[in-house]
């Protein structure tokens, strides 16, 4: 299954784009499934994967939470806001 | 209280235009309201030693509003607040200014103090807005988390 | 922090003009402190269940300055803070008009805002000032305790 | 001796005065000496007495502090600031 994953602020700068369409694997793929496709294609992230937030289709989702084909899916890194 | 009656458009808003503390004070304002309380933050020249020459915020504005919008609810149910505001800055910011001000009105000053003090450490730790800040020492610009560490990889 | 720097004459002030709470904020700021709390105290409409017409503040003047005076320091030294400034009005005050304002700075958040709570609670139990209370109903007018019951004999 | 006392707020309007000299007993007169002279020209306040803070000479004084002849004491109702 094919999902568009988008980047900001730290993680759209070192990667140098803002977003990417990635390959998820699995039979019920989740948000969970999807940080591990990204840290298959971008293993530098791997120790920052378990502190970024993700929205699937603009909501806040847990790693548990269903992901369709076609879903927009934002990886969000530590906040900064205040 | 009125909780719940705060879906007025204008109490959340995310602007690259100056903040108006006194605009924040004046929404919340209403006859049953005893007490007014605000937090403004200000952008600081200095930050883990290094000169702060400017910084810049972006944001994942649909769902940084929406989040913002859920926090103000919450916070009207939880500490029975009349009104919320939160306003907060995105592009360039000038050291010195105001980077986000939050407004919250009750009948009375101890649900205010809570109320406000809840919404900034929320807004800190649980909404998609980015900082990244500029160096005087030639330095490459960091982005700095809740914790106020510049995250890496 | 600049802990006792602030004896400018203009951070306690007792007055019969409106107050300005954006003024204090001003008054407040500073290129090192990243959080300015204030409080801004609003006269009701409605008290203990009666409705207010209008309030009237008296104190002794030379002692409540002095005592506000005292209690910006301790909270500079006790809280860390930057710079605190404490407005109070005089006279009579209308509803839905601020009858004070405090507004204190400091380098991070949590500071401040146990400074700002600490001075209006400091404020109300041992600052003298009375406020006399005139209702719609017709009764006589009460003086109103820190407790918000009227004092009587 | 003769302390010069004032009155504030809810104690003024009820008297109907700013201020009166009163007499004041004992060795060593204190603050709360001067309540106690308050109490007695003025027994319809016996309850409140206790509550009452005492300035002497525009300070701030507990029931212990010393009331020199002439001295100034103004008698503070409880505080309404805020």
């Amino acid at each position: 299954m094919i999902v568009s994953v988008f980047y900001h602020a730290f993680l759209r700068e070192k990667l140098g784009r803002e977003s990417e369409l990635l390959a998820v694997f699995g039979e019920a793929p989740n948000a969970g499934a999807v940080v591990d496709a990204f840290v298959s294609a971008h293993p530098e992230f791997a120790r920052l994967a378990g502190s970024l937030n993700v929205a699937v289709n603009d909501e806040i989702a847990g790693r548990a939470a269903a992901v369709n084909e076609g879903a927009r899916v934002d990886l969000l890194p530590p906040y900064g806001g205040g | 209280m009125a909780a719940g009656n705060m879906s007025e458009s204008n109490s959340i808003v995310l602007t690259r235009a100056p903040l108006d503390a006194r605009a924040l004070e004046r929404l919340v304002a209403d006859p049953g309201a005893g007490a007014v309380v605000s937090f403004v933050g200000l952008t600081r020249d200095h930050h883990l030693g290094r000169r702060v020459l400017g910084l810049e915020y972006e944001a994942h504005e649909i769902l940084a509003k929406r989040m913002l919008e859920k926090l103000r609810d919450e916070a009207i149910q939880r500490f029975g607040l009349v009104r919320a505001a939160i306003y907060h800055r995105l592009g360039r910011v000038e050291i010195g200014e105001a980077s986000v001000v939050i407004a919250v009105s009750s009948a009375h000053r101890a649900a205010a103090f809570d109320g406000c003090r809840f919404l900034i450490d929320a807004l800190k730790t649980s909404v998609p807005i980015w900082k990244k800040e500029f160096y005087a020492d030639g330095s490459a610009p960091d982005w700095v988390g809740p914790d106020g560490n510049p995250v890496s990889i």
